[in-house]
């Protein structure tokens, strides 16, 4: 089945790469643009098929490796 | 506005006797805003409490002095009306928690230090020390705080030029990050914090205040625990590319005459900073917070105050200056504020919402914060270790090789191929040699920078480690055929309340103090790092020294490699096969014990003074110093980085065992070659200077007496495989 | 021979680029400030490494859309000689004047040493002072520059000549292991059909003067004067 | 209103950061993950509150700065 991850910065954490986005629209001529956050997205794959199971897996690849809990958010979809 | 309650005050780190002075410079309670900006400005992270005592004993004068501590950075004077601005400063905890970040705020904080004095930066050192490599932690935290101090001076494009990196168990919980940034500017436009003139405005510029790092200059004085994991206090995301924006916006603005005072925003953010300047000053300051660019929604006085978001700096200028300063500003497209003014009331008085939120006394605040003489036990010396209670190892060869690519002594490319060390287009000495050495941008002159600590010799003995560590740096910046001219300090402790970690702390300060005196070598800034401790268990003392050294002709310089065949090379230095503590020992015998070598400070300047006069004179073109793994170890580096091999003869009459001459850590050593060995061997009998012809330079093959012969590819590949194969390794965690 | 170097926020081999011109023409380059309206009449512009709006979201791009870089396109379809290294390499294949992308580099690291390159031709502007299949010593730093197209571009590529430099060992060979980085075909430098554009990854800047090790980046320099008065 | 747009590499492209997690997921000890890649996920905070102009705007930011067409695919979505 396949699992998709959004991996955030948690709101009061400083996003240079937002900022400077937001910035660059700004600059083409998109006005009105208030905020801009940049985030991961990560698809995995997985054999598991329990959604359960699967979602409690890709709970702790996110905790050991895919997000920094310091900084980071992060939320799971399952699919399939 | 809550009241105040006991609680509150400990969670605020007071001591009881701290809080009743707080009651008493105030005269009544203090409100929250008050409370938190007493409790940063006390904590030992700005206030050296426990430190000021004995960092006051440091020698901090020459006649090349400038600027000692007590600035953003220390400043030295190079001549032709040039001034070299360093300083070095941890991130440790915040690296431990958030490893990428951690670091490159780290790098961010050092570099605004140094730009902040008026100087454009022109190189970054990190001195890195990590758990051990088994350990389930380090290598996630090596790959974090590599990636980080890359990330940040590779993107605000300084050279990371150099530095350490060490391994031991005792900083399994507590990791250290030291960055050091070595800057060049005019000699006579030095910028200062004393803020002066009344009215005068206080700008605010760089980027928005949001909730970062609240409480961070606390967190930094507080011992860890296993829970510290969870408690997950906020870190700062570095942005350098805001921060190349403000290093430009504000040189720019250095070179007009607008500029009273000015100081960054590191620890403790807007409160320390303007406090800092106030009572350097002796001024007043009126803030409104309105006025301050915030990031996030209704953020309080409190959080204003004490926010560590970076990049941002607190400017006084002079009057009518505004709009001036406001233009560059805008040019940079960074933020740019007029929160306040200079008054003569001696009151920090800061309104927000059309209400006071503090108002603080500064002189009485600033001169009332805390000075411990802390309890403190002298480390009990150790025995010392003869040459004959360290067994031969079977096979010496394999011992030089197990050596070469153990974990503390292998090549650290791994390290510096991720960081741009070549950008700016000065870099003569690349990282890998002795000290670094960058080109004064448009001369002939060279600045050579080092970093250097033997946390194990500091253990065994503080007071000769925390010389040791001062030579050795020395040593380094010898060995290239600089003129040392001055350090700075990083100063990495355990809990200073218990008498051991403060005996190590007043040891290290001792011997240092006492070889930057016998070697001219002032200490010019600083920082100190206590609370290094995870649950009771202390960090190795670690008081790592940043030197710098002038080259005064580029074209007088050495490097640590062989460059020809067939040259003599001669050891400076008297030979006793000293192996407590030392490379050899923790390698081969996995042991740490004994003494370390002893530093006879007269000997280490004469054989200093000896070699640099060589270098100097363009007599001589490769020279090496020796440390820790001894002459073996030093040969082989020498002879892997110019590949070219060497057949060495032990003495004859040697009167210790082969693997003590080899692999003894005798202090004040070098290794030299020359294609006039007697001319150089008669001037080293007349300077009284240890000196004897060991081998000569060529083949492909390191050959010592018959006990060792391996060829050069052989050792290449010892010495550079450690590294890249334990990060690539799987986490076993 | 007039030369522009155009400076972006986050630029940082401006100056390391301007030296190097300098030394070879003799007078300073002008240094354009992308804010600038005007780039002076030149004969060559360069667009220098750094980390331009920090390399965030995709390094290069955000440059690639600042106004100035208009008029650099301009300037280039009329035939203006234009050089890209590193960071200016990426801007250049953002705004279309080169073709493909620099991806993150395969081993995902900053990567900063000296790599073997192959002049693969010597008709060009930039690279007529160095012979056909000349192996060059120059430094690389970057994170991102794994050159990427789709097959028929690099078949296109290959076909017109328009691969300047490619990674090699110390011999001249092309391998896999001499590509520090995961690019297509080793590629580290490409043309595009007039010759007249360069994007590179590795800095020729860098090594141009014995003192800090090297002078294979030299001939660029004095080739481009030699060409172009 | 909010606009989250997803950027991933297209299929025909190598993802080194995907394997590289894959590869990490693998040595912690993760099995049956078959396949990773890494996206990219931005938010938007816009002004515009006409649904249909808004993804009109928000496609057009995407195609001039925030995917580079070579290698990455887009997708949007506009929540009110
Ligand atoms: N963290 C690091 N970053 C950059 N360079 C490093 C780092 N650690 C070590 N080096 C470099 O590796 C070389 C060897 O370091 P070290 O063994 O500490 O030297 P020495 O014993 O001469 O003081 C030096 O050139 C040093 O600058
Ligand atoms: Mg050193």
């Amino acid at each position: 089945m396949k699992a998709r991850v959004h991996i955030t910065l948690k709101t009061s954490v400083l996003d240079p790469q937002g900022k400077a986005i937001s910035h660059a629209l700004g600059a083409l001529g998109f006005s009105g643009v208030d905020d801009v956050r940049q985030g991961k997205y990560i698809e995995l794959e997985i054999d598991e098929t329990d959604p359960e199971k699967a979602h409690q897996n890709v709970q702790s690849m996110c905790e050991r490796l895919l997000a920094n809990p310091v900084i980071e958010d992060y939320a799971i979809e399952l699919d399939g | 506005m809550s009241a105040i309650t006991p609680e509150i005050v400990a969670e605020h780190g007071f001591t009881k006797a701290e809080y009743a002075e707080v009651l008493s410079i105030l005269g009544r309670e203090p409100n929250i805003t008050e409370l938190g900006i007493f409790s940063v400005m006390w904590s030992e992270h700005c206030s050296y409490k426990s430190s000021k005592k004995w960092l006051k004993t440091l020698p901090t004068e020459a006649k090349w002095v400038i600027c000692g501590p007590g600035e953003n950075a220390g400043v030295i004077d190079i001549g032709d009306n040039q001034a070299v601005i360093f300083k070095m400063e941890s991130h440790n905890h915040p690296s431990f928690i958030e490893p990428y970040q951690g670091a490159a705020t780290g790098v961010g904080g050092i570099l605004r230090d140094v730009f902040t004095m008026g100087a454009r930066p022109i190189a970054n050192m990190n001195a890195l020390r990590f758990g051990a490599p088994d350990h389930p932690k380090t290598r996630h935290l090596v790959s974090g705080v590599v990636a980080g101090v890359g990330g940040y001076g590779n993107c605000i494009g300084v050279p990371t030029v150099g530095g350490e990196c060490q391994f031991h168990p005792s900083y399994n919980g507590n990791n250290l990050v030291n960055a050091m940034t070595v800057g060049l500017a005019p000699a006579d436009r030095i910028f200062y914090s004393a803020a002066t003139g009344i009215g005068n405005p206080v700008v605010y510029v760089g980027s928005k205040t949001g909730r970062d790092g609240i409480h961070g200059a606390t967190m930094a004085s507080a011992e860890f625990d296993d829970a510290s994991d969870e408690k997950r206090p906020t870190v700062q995301v570095g942005d350098p590319f805001t921060e190349k924006l403000l290093l430009e916006a504000c040189l720019e603005l250095m070179a007009t005459e607008t500029i009273v005072a000015i100081q960054d925003m590191g620890a403790a953010g807007l409160t320390s900073s303007s406090f800092e300047m106030a009572s350097k000053g002796g001024t007043g300051i009126e803030m409104n917070l309105d006025k301050v660019p915030v990031r996030e929604t209704g953020m309080t006085p409190y959080e204003i105050l004490l926010s560590e978001s970076q990049e941002r700096m607190l400017i006084v200028l002079k009057p009518g200056c505004e709009e001036t300063a406001r233009a560059i500003f805008d040019k940079w497209e960074l933020d740019f504020a007029i929160v306040g003014k200079l008054t003569d009331s001696g009151r920090m008085v800061l309104t927000m919402h059309g209400e006071i939120a503090a108002d603080l006394p500064i002189a009485p605040l600033v001169a009332a914060s805390p000075e411990y003489d802390r309890p403190w036990v002298e480390t009990p010396k150790r025995a010392e270790l003869a040459p004959s209670e360290v067994a031969a190892p079977a096979d010496i060869s394999a011992a030089l090789k197990a050596i070469l690519g153990s974990p503390n002594h292998a090549s650290r490319r791994w390290i510096w191929e991720q960081y741009d060390h070549m950008v700016m287009g000065d870099t003569v000495q690349r990282p890998g040699g002795d000290a670094a050495i960058v080109r004064v941008h448009g001369t002939s002159k060279g600045l050579a920078i080092t970093s250097d600590c033997n946390p194990r010799y500091c253990f065994a003995d503080p007071e000769t480690g925390g010389a040791q560590a001062v030579a050795e740096a020395w040593r380094n910046l010898i060995a290239c055929g600089a003129k040392p001219l001055a350090i700075t300090d990083n100063m990495n402790f355990g809990n200073p309340e218990r008498p051991e970690i403060m005996g190590q702390f007043v040891g290290a300060i001792k011997g240092m103090g006492a070889a930057c005196k016998a070697l001219d070598f002032p200490v010019v800034s600083g920082n100190v790092s206590l609370y290094n401790e995870t649950n009771g268990e202390g960090i190795l003392p670690t008081p790592v020294i940043g030197g710098v050294g002038l080259i005064d002709d580029l074209d007088h310089q050495a490097v640590p490699a062989f460059t020809k065949p067939q040259e003599a090379i001669i050891l400076i230095g008297e030979t006793r096969g000293w192996l407590g503590v030392s490379a050899y020992l923790e390698v081969i015998e996995n042991r740490e014990d004994g003494a370390p070598p002893p530093i006879d400070l007269a000997i280490e300047r004469r054989n200093g003074d000896f070699v640099r006069n060589l270098i100097a004179a363009g007599r001589i073109k490769t020279c090496h110093d020796l440390s820790d793994g001894g002459l073996g170890l030093g040969l082989t580096e020498m002879a892997i980085a110019g590949g070219i091999g060497a057949i060495v003869s032990p003495p004859e009459n040697l009167d210790i065992p082969l693997h003590a001459w080899l692999f003894g850590e005798d202090q004040s050593r070098y290794l030299l070659t020359t294609d006039e060995p007697e001319t150089i061997l008669s001037q080293a009998a007349t300077a009284e200077v240890p000196a004897m012809v060991i081998g000569t330079t060529g083949g492909d093959t390191l050959t010592v007496g018959s006990a060792i012969a391996i060829s050069l590819s052989e050792l290449t590949k010892t010495h550079e495989a450690w590294f890249p194969a334990y990060m690539a390794a799987p986490d076993e965690n | 021979m007039k030369a522009a170097v155009i400076v972006f926020p986050g630029s940082n081999c401006d100056r390391d680029i301007a030296v190097s011109l300098e030394t070879a023409m003799g007078a300073p380059p002008a240094m354009v400030w992308h804010g600038d309206a005007d780039i002076p009449k030149v004969d060559l512009i360069v667009v220098p490494g750094g980390f331009s709006y920090g390399d965030y979201l995709r390094s290069g791009a955000m440059a690639a859309h600042s106004p100035v870089m208009g008029e650099v396109k301009a300037r280039a379809d009329k035939g203006v000689p234009v050089l890209g290294i590193c960071n200016g390499f990426q801007i250049l294949t953002e705004c279309g004047l080169l073709p493909g992308i620099l991806m993150r580099n395969a081993s995902l690291k900053f990567i900063c040493r000296d790599v073997y390159l192959r002049v693969e031709s010597n008709d060009s502007l930039f690279t007529s002072a160095y012979g056909k299949d000349d192996v060059i010593r120059i430094p690389m730093a970057h994170h991102d520059g794994n050159y990427f197209s789709d097959e028929a571009t690099i078949e296109r590529l290959e076909d017109n000549g328009q691969v300047a430099f490619r990674y090699c060992d110390e011999t001249g060979a092309i391998t896999t292991d001499a590509n520090p980085n995961g690019s297509l075909r080793n590629i580290a430098g490409i043309y595009n059909e007039t010759k007249t554009v360069l994007g590179m990854m590795p800095h020729p800047e860098r090594l141009a003067e014995t003192l800090l090790g090297g002078t294979d980046g030299r001939p660029m320099f004095d080739g481009l004067v030699e060409a172009l008065g």
